[in-house]
């Protein structure tokens, strides 16, 4: 690796010219950005309005062979590994690399995955960045690095003073402290704990009925949700009949729950209903329970199609065999090279380490790892034989092009017409399902805020409320208004993200400058609140983590006045304009009964004519005491679910308004006294007291489910809980994006090949978000 | 032989006149060699097709234009563009480290590339763009500054114009690249879009005009009778059409980097891709000029005292930059059509504007 | 509930936003609403909340080791200092600037900065040790002014201002609830002395009384600063934290 | 653990006193005692009660030998071990013992190797709540015994629960784990040695005191070390993956696999007997609250010797939730294996 780093600089100082290539070079550093995971949203900050890293000299290129910069954004998994592999391998010499994000470096929060490699191993990193994720400015300072250095100035961005510790009384030799996780031994592990709730009597009769027969028990598991334990054989039937006769319609999740000491799988499907009025909140548990040896169960994706990647994805991680179902034995989310069955509980992953011995060799900070050395060609050739018996052409698309984040999608096109599209997720798989399981409920916090950095106060809302609801804490009145109020602000990040996308996917760079440049309005807001950019993790279950000043709650209550000024610029450039509509209407149809089948959620579902927004059928926080209207469409092409995200969007800034109004006039404390315990102080600000209050939570037994709704949809976390370790024993994720993928596949059949990015953005969809 | 006498006199009877620098011309006009060469400097043709409007004017506008554009399209989205290269200038010679990263990075030829075709391409290119300059008439009436005099010079302007897309077909055909191939497919569809409606305004303007002689063509725009006021149906087609031709946005959709990642140009690097990269631009040039030229009057404006014909040729070349600054700044505006949408445009609503453009002329023709 | 309907459009609208869209881009070559923040001359100033490195006081540092515990990422190790206590070094490879440990410390030993953009030339220097995080470092600061986002009723304006913004806050340092480790369990105790080997503060001691064949255990209330580290060891869980009276 | 957050703790004090055991050899660590008198003289029984009780956590198995590698520096010197060791003072204890109620039982729920009244107890105990969990020996394939903390009647579906172990199992150290765990209280099965662990363990520490509540006894003649027994049986021909269960019935060792039979003389496994066994005389886990074993009852039929009140509790709750039906047991029928193991006093070296 040094030697490359060394072998640039030569070229840049050979010759005559060298004074012409250094100056040039200089000026004149295009990153072809590696847009990989969460860091990717600040490098768009770095180069849109906010500050404009186009003013070095550095213009955002996107294709490797007229760049000569690469800015590795985060995370680089073992899929990733291989493009990074081959971008920097066109690119031509002279060529620099920066890596921006903890993720590219030591790990950062992952750096226990079984899914990451360590860029510095595959390619030569000139400048690392620290952040997660880093801001703009320290991205930048990256860029300002490179150019030193390529003119020959060598000096460190920072440095520390060293200063002699004191020297105390000396302690004789003692003991270090073992590890604060506590793992039962032989765990019981229930889906299905019977809860006292006044709820449900009727509903659970009349599946008895339905149901005669059929099921082993039915348990009302709290309030709004049952599980029914059935057995391998019935299964389908009950799915059938739950289907036909309950119009549970579709899937929101399938878990996989491996109790190796029981010597058994509960696989289970969380099924809701999109059409029934009153089922709409329910959340209905079907289990079995099948052996460890050899397990395989009748696959439902015959029956409820929404089933089907989720069914393909636990099968990768737990070797389940859901017969039936097209894609078992095919590597869909992980690369050929990763672990198999890694979300088995025998497969273990590094253990923290909390002492720095004596003279350690620093590299024992990092995980070793072995970056991939196959190239991996994911296109089975009698598929593309096929294609060209059937005069069509085979595009890849992705997972390094300029159009496409981290998602490669393998396009048969007939003429300009996409015959087949064959999704393939993974590229910012960061196993966060393995790790949650490792780690304190607490450091799951900032861990489940990485699914969307986009997005990242509604994910942190959704883990959080999933703790709260196990552990029947009430959040303060206060808390429960600021809470709403980030998770709106949040939302409306999410979506300008989303449409910066958008317009950029339509080659309209002003879009993405101004969607941009409300974004970062929106940030100046919440980092006044939170303290970061976007990596708040300020909800903490029973509250936030300190109150917020009224200057701020002033500053709130401004933007949501200011905010329209430039939304009214950046419609009338971008969203009416002809050319968008005349892109994006009527382009990537999905009908109602698609947008069901396939189980898609949030905006989405609502554009195609669904009433169903999880704020309203189950409020939570303080959205049942705001006066807000659901948005819905009927057209549920790119054009309808676009702007029907946008209406969402002044509905967000209504209810931010409200709230900010609300909340001024309520006092009181932001933690809820059932869980700081005996640390009462810390009411109003949990500084000094963090660890001893959430460091030893511990969720009562049973299986914990909560939707929340998040940016993009539907977000479901649900954490089973064996009621006696400090960690969670299975967290199940499923992100609003991730369900989102099989509706996002069925609107590109029939479209145009250039249709696929309107498809594309107008889904939002994000990587990073659904490969979790 | 060739009477060097004969030959310097004809130069001598045709010199671009600046009574600035008359004064200053006059002794060295005296002396042998140098006065030959200014001369020939000074001789019309020369110093339209070499000077201005010619080659020099296109090469310092292929280093300014993209900079004017990038400033600009900043500006309307709430930045700044290149600046710090040179904070006081505004980096205007952010284009010149560009150009001169690109001469000295590596070009890289992959292996399934026709190698001689891939490396040659570019560079042909230049033929059929600065051949048009050949009868370029920068002058106005009156007193034209055009390098040759052709009856037939609008028809082999034209035909040397519909001749460049030939090259980029070429070129991605080189590359041998997926995305090339289906940049390179959308260009050839285009192609036909735009080229008929086009060609369809030119004849118009022949029409209009009585006369296919750029000379007659600026002539026939005395006064305020600019082409684009006789006839801006004409105009705004020829606008359209000019913008398809050059691949900008709204219709940049051979090289959309989203969605082909540059099409024909994905696989090239270095100096080539720099050449590749400024051919639009050089295509834009051609056409500005020829837009001038045919709607708004040529080089006719005041005279700048002083400068004598040389005025034309600023004003020439001032229009022509307004054009061009106008076609850039669309990418701030517009997203990109789709493949089939910009055809429809094309064989429908511009074709019938050609139509009626023609009918228009015809028309007009009648009554004057 | 509202329903959204997309757009139809005629020639006539189209015309119209066409023209809107043109005239919108025009306005804003002639008037830019511009926010850009020109860095390397000028920095954004972050509210004084800002997360960024971190700095570190050993005076008020208890070796409680609740940092380490809490860090998500692992990136805090405990490091034997000289005088035998263990104190936090941060790798910032790992950090994710979550500020976990500064909430959690309960002597107030951790403070955040400002400073946020560095760029490292090799991993090894991101390893921070505990000597280098005592004393604000310094990072190169080629700007001369800041700039402030004012967002006031009508829109967003950049206030800027000459001169170098400040880095470094001083906020006060925060004081975790007052505890105490007591045995709740006299009779269960093996007198194994792990609590007194693990005691950062020196505050339990044991005494060995060969005559009678008793060890005298004892846990000095005035030392003991509720780090909690025995209460965590105790093999037989007979030690529990109260609130200091 | 439970640190600070469970609120209401008592407050408790901060000086108190530990008395250490007297040391039979002087200047040598407490540990070093315990090899000398127990390990070192075969007297150990590998019950484990020194594993599960010492802090460091650092005493092993080593090959089914307690071992507690490089004690010299990594050994606390509390003497918590040769507090609870069972044998370091040895008081071997024999015959049937004094009891309640002496029957014969079958459980209905459960299929164990002859009335599971084990089994059946432990869950009952659960049921009637008790105590909150069991501590139960399962076995892997390869019939390597590991520890199964039973919550619920539900886990007892796991087959391999049931049925005799002729080998050690770290019940003790397990033991410990759930006293740390529990809410309410443990129950546990386990041999005649680690019964008089656990009863060591509770006369010195309030905590298991407290907190064990139930304790059932085997009939146990001897036991092995894995190692030996699978190579012993592997010789005879016993394939451990269709192994199904292993008994000893009038003297004869019978392993029955899904599709044969091996049987041989239990006199035959004398070789490989573990000199902890070798001098236990104690056939009915005398200091038990029930015992529980095959000998002294219809075939079918577990004989239970109900020692204590808690487990007459226990009984009781059974007869009423009709769980298990009873049947008549008959003592004499155990005089022959209570004199087999009696006889075994003799190889106790005295010194």
């Amino acid at each position: 690796m040094e030697e490359y780093k060394n072998a640039n600089m030569r070229i840049i100082n050979s010759g005559p010219l060298a004074p012409f290539r250094k100056w040039a070079s200089k000026w004149s550093l295009w990153p072809c950005h590696f847009i990989t995971s969460c860091c990717g949203v600040e490098l768009a900050h770095a180069f849109a309005a906010g500050y404009d890293g186009e003013r070095l000299g550095t213009l955002n290129m996107g294709i490797s062979r007229q760049s000569n910069y690469i800015i590795i954004e985060g995370t680089i998994t073992r899929k990733m590994a291989r493009a990074l592999q081959f971008v920097w391998g066109q690119m031509p010499d002279p060529k620099f690399v920066n890596v921006i994000g903890a993720c590219g470096e030591r790990g950062g929060i992952f750096w226990n995955s079984y899914n990451i490699t360590h860029p510095s191993d595959i390619v030569p990193v000139d400048f690392f960045i620290p952040g997660c994720p880093i801001t703009p400015e320290a991205l930048l300072r990256g860029v300002r690095a490179t150019q030193d250095k390529i003119v020959g100035i060598d000096r460190k961005t920072i440095e520390f003073k060293r200063v002699e510790l004191p020297f105390e009384k000396q302690l004789e030799e003692r003991m270090v402290p073992t590890s604060p996780k506590l793992f039962a031994p032989t765990p019981l592990i229930k889906v299905d704990v019977k809860r006292e709730v006044d709820w449900g009597k009727e509903l659970e009769d009349n599946l008895k009925n339905k149901l005669e027969g059929l099921y082993e028990s039915i348990t009302i598991t709290g309030k709004s949700s049952i599980a029914i334990k059935t057995t391998q054989e019935n299964l389908k039937e009950v799915a059938q009949k739950l289907r036909e006769q309950m119009k549970l319609d579709h899937v929101k999740s399938v878990n996989v729950i491996e109790v190796p000491h029981e010597r058994k799988f509960i696989v289970e499907y969380i099924i809701s209903s999109y059409t029934e009025e009153e089922l709409m909140p329910v959340l209905v548990t079907v289990f079995v329970e099948i052996g460890l040896k050899d397990p395989k169960i009748e696959s439902l994706t015959s029956i409820w199609e929404s089933a089907n990647y989720s069914e393909r994805e636990m099968h990768e991680f737990f070797g389940v065999l859901f017969d039936g179902n097209k894609g078992m034995g095919k590597k869909f989310i992980l690369a050929p090279d990763t672990p198999d069955l890694p979300l088995r509980k025998e497969f273990k992953i590094p253990e923290e380490r909390y002492v720095f011995e004596k003279d350690m060799p620093l590299d024992e900070l990092m995980v070793p790892i072995e970056p991939p050395k196959d190239l991996y060609i994911p296109i089975s050739e009698e598929f593309i034989e096929e294609a060209y018996d059937n005069d069509e052409i085979v595009v890849p698309i992705g997972p390094h092009h300029a159009g496409s984040g981290h998602l490669r999608v393998t396009f048969r096109i007939k003429g300009d017409i996409i015959v087949e599209a064959i999704p393939e997720p993974g590229f910012v798989h960061r196993s966060m399902e393995k790790l949650a399981e490792n780690r304190l409920y607490i450091q799951n916090v900032p861990l489940f805020e990485r699914l969307a950095i986009n997005d990242p106060v509604n994910m942190n809302l959704g883990y959080v409320r999933t703790l709260e609801n196990a552990l029947g804490i009430e959040v303060p009145e206060r808390a429960q208004y600021l809470r709403t109020i980030m998770a709106e602000l949040s939302r409306i990040e999410a979506f300008y993200y989303d449409s910066g996308i958008f317009s950029l996917f339509f080659g309209h760079t002003t879009g993405f400058m101004y969607s941009m440049a409300i974004r970062e309005m929106v940030i100046e807001v919440l980092m006044g609140m939170t303290g970061s950019r976007s990596g708040p993790s300020f909800l903490v279950p029973g509250g936030i983590r300190r109150d917020i000043s009224d200057d701020v709650l002033k500053l709130t209550d401004n933007l949501t006045f200011a905010i329209h000024k430039r939304m009214k610029k950046f419609e009338d450039i971008f969203v009416y304009n002809p050319v968008t509509i005349a892109r994006a209407k009527g382009v990537g149809v999905l009908t109602k009964a698609d947008a069901i089948r396939c189980g898609i959620v949030g905006p989405f579902l609502r554009a195609s004519g669904v009433n169903y927004d999880i704020r309203k059928i189950a409020p939570y926080e303080a959205y049942d005491k705001l006066d807000w209207e659901v948005t819905t469409g009927d057209d549920g092409d790119c054009l309808g679910r676009f702007l029907g995200r946008l209406a969402e969007i002044k509905e967000s800034v209504r209810i931010i308004k409200q709230a900010v109004d609300a909340v001024r006039s309520i006092k009181g404390p932001i933690l809820s006294a059932d869980i700081l315990g005996e640390y009462k102080e810390a009411a109003s600000d949990i500084k000094g007291n963090f660890f001893r209050v959430f460091g030893n939570l511990v969720l009562p037994k049973g299986e914990w489910t909560t939707i929340t709704e998040a940016g993009r949809g539907t977000l479901l976390f649900s954490i089973i809980s064996d009621g006696e370790s400090n960690v969670p024993y299975r967290v199940r994720v499923i992100s609003p994006c991730w369900m989102n993928l099989r509706g996002f596949m069925e609107a590109l059949k029939g479209a145009r090949y250039a249709d696929f990015w309107a498809v594309y953005g107008s889904f939002g969809y994000f990587p990073p978000e659904a490969d979790r | 032989m060739i009477d060097i006498n004969a030959v310097i006199s004809m130069m001598m009877n045709n010199q671009v006149d600046i009574p600035l620098l008359q004064p200053l011309l006059k002794p060295m006009l005296e002396m042998p060699l140098v006065g030959y060469l200014i001369a020939l400097v000074l001789w019309k043709p020369f110093f339209v097709l070499i000077l201005m409007p010619g080659f020099a004017t296109l090469g310092i506008m292929l280093l300014i234009l993209p900079w004017i554009e990038r400033k600009m399209v900043g500006r309307m989205q709430w930045r700044v563009g290149p600046r710090e290269i040179s904070p006081h200038t505004r980096g205007i010679i952010q284009l010149l480290a560009d150009s001169l990263r690109f001469l000295f990075q590596e070009v890289i030829i992959h292996k399934d590339a026709h190698r001689s075709y891939f490396l040659q391409f570019p560079f042909l290119y230049f033929i059929p763009v600065l051949l048009p300059l050949l009868f370029i008439n920068a002058g106005t009436a009156g007193n034209p500054l055009v390098p040759i005099v052709s009856d037939y010079g609008l028809q082999l302007m034209v035909a040397l114009i519909c001749l460049m897309p030939v090259f980029i077909l070429g070129v991605g055909w080189a590359s041998n690249n997926r995305f090339a191939f289906i940049g390179t497919v959308r260009e050839a569809f285009l192609y036909f879009a735009y080229e008929i409606p086009f060609i369809i305004v030119v004849l118009a303007m022949i029409v209009l005009y009585g006369t296919s002689n750029t000379v007659g063509v600026v002539n026939a725009q005395s006064g305020v009778w600019w082409g684009i006021i006789q006839n801006p149906l004409a105009a705004l087609t020829f606008f359209i059409a000019m913008v398809m031709a050059t691949a900008r946005l709204p219709f940049e959709i051979p090289e959309a980097d989203q969605e082909v990642s540059f099409g024909p140009f994905v696989e090239y690097s270095g100096i080539a891709f720099g050449l590749a990269y400024v051919m639009g631009y050089e295509k834009m040039y051609v056409l500005s000029a020829l837009m001038t030229m045919l709607f708004l009057g040529g080089g006719s404006g005041p005279v700048i005292p002083g400068l004598g014909e040389l005025s034309y040729a600023i004003w020439f070349v001032l229009k022509t930059l307004i054009v061009l600054v106008v076609m850039a700044n669309l990418r701030g505006v517009y997203p990109r059509y789709r493949l089939d949408q910009a055809l429809k445009i094309g064989w429908g609503a511009m074709l019938i504007l050609a139509l009626v453009a023609v009918a228009w002329s015809l028309v007009m023709g009648v009554i004057l | 509930m509202k329903k959204v309907a997309t757009p139809e459009y005629d020639i006539k609208d189209k015309l119209k936003y066409h023209v809107s869209a043109l005239s919108t881009a025009a306005k804003e070559v002639v008037m830019p609403l511009n926010i850009t923040t020109h860095y390397p001359r000028e920095r954004r100033k972050w509210p004084d909340c800002f997360r960024g490195y971190i700095l570190f006081d050993p005076e008020r540092c208890i070796s409680c080791f609740e940092c380490s515990f809490v860090c998500p990422a692992n990136a805090i190790w405990m490091k034997e200092a000289p005088s035998g206590r263990y104190y936090p070094t941060l790798d910032y490879g790992k950090c994710i600037f979550c500020h976990f440990c500064v909430d959690s410390c309960p002597g107030g030993a951790l403070r955040s900065t400002k400073i946020h953009d560095v760029a490292y030339k090799n991993m090894d220097e991101m390893f921070t040790h505990t000597e280098e995080m005592i004393e604000p470092p310094e990072i190169i600061r080629e700007d001369e002014g800041y700039v402030e986002y004012e967002i006031d009723k009508e829109d967003l304006t950049l206030k800027r201002t000459k001169g170098k913004d400040k880095l470094i806050v001083d906020v006060a340092p925060s004081q975790g609830v007052p505890m105490v480790s007591l045995c709740i369990d006299r009779g269960s105790c093996i007198a194994c002395k792990v609590c007194e080997k693990v005691c950062e503060s020196g505050a339990v001691s044991s005494l060995l009384d060969e005559a009678k064949m008793i060890i005298k255990m004892k846990i000095d209330s005035e030392k003991c600063t509720g780090c909690g580290l025995c209460v965590k060891e105790c093999s037989m869980q007979i030690l529990r934290l109260v609130r200091r009276e | 653990m439970r640190m600070a957050t469970e609120t209401g703790v008592a407050i408790g004090e901060s000086e108190w006193e530990v008395k250490v055991p007297a040391k039979k050899l002087k200047n040598k660590l407490h540990f070093e005692n315990l090899k000398a008198v127990v390990m070192d003289t075969g007297l150990c029984s590998r019950c484990l009660t020194c594993v599960s009780i010492c802090p460091s956590g650092l005493i092993v198995t080593a090959e089914d030998n307690v071992d507690f590698p490089d004690y010299e520096e990594r050994c606390l010197d509390c003497g918590a071990c040769v507090r609870v060791c069972p044998r370091y003072d040895y008081k071997p204890l024999s015959g049937l013992g004094d009891y309640i109620e002496f029957i014969a039982g079958q459980s209905k729920r459960f299929k164990g190797q002859d009335g599971a009244m084990a089994t059946e107890l432990i869950v009952s105990a659960i049921d009637m709540g008790m105590i909150d969990r069991g501590l139960f020996v399962d076995r892997d394939e390869r019939w390597m015994t590991g520890i199964f903390h039973v919550q619920d009647a539900e886990q007892l579906g796991v087959l391999t629960l049931g049925g005799t172990k002729y080998t050690f199992a770290n019940v003790l150290p397990e033991l410990k784990k759930a006293v740390m765990f529990t809410k309410r209280g443990v129950g546990v099965v386990g041999t005649p040695c680690m019964v008089s662990g656990i009863r060591k363990l509770q006369q010195e520490f309030p905590v298991f005191r407290e907190r064990v509540k139930l304790v059932v006894g085997l009939f146990c003649t001897e036991n092995f070390h894995y190692e030996e027994v699978s190579r012993y049986l592997q010789e005879k021909g016993v394939d451990f993956s269709k192994l199904v269960k292993t008994d000893i019935t009038k003297g004869k060792f019978i392993a029955t696999m899904t599709d044969e039979e091996v049987k041989f003389k239990v006199k035959e496994l004398e070789e490989i007997l573990p000199g902890g066994c070798n001098v236990c005389t104690d056939f009915t886990a005398v200091e038990s609250d029930a015992s529980v074993g095959s000998v002294g009852s219809a075939k079918g039929f577990s004989t239970v010797v109900v020692r204590a009140e808690n487990a007459k509790k226990v009984i009781n709750y059974i007869r009423e939730k009709r769980t298990a039906e009873f049947g008549e047991a008959k003592p004499e029928e155990l005089d022959f294996l209570i004199g087999h193991k009696k006889k075994r006093e003799e190889n106790i070296k005295r010194d």
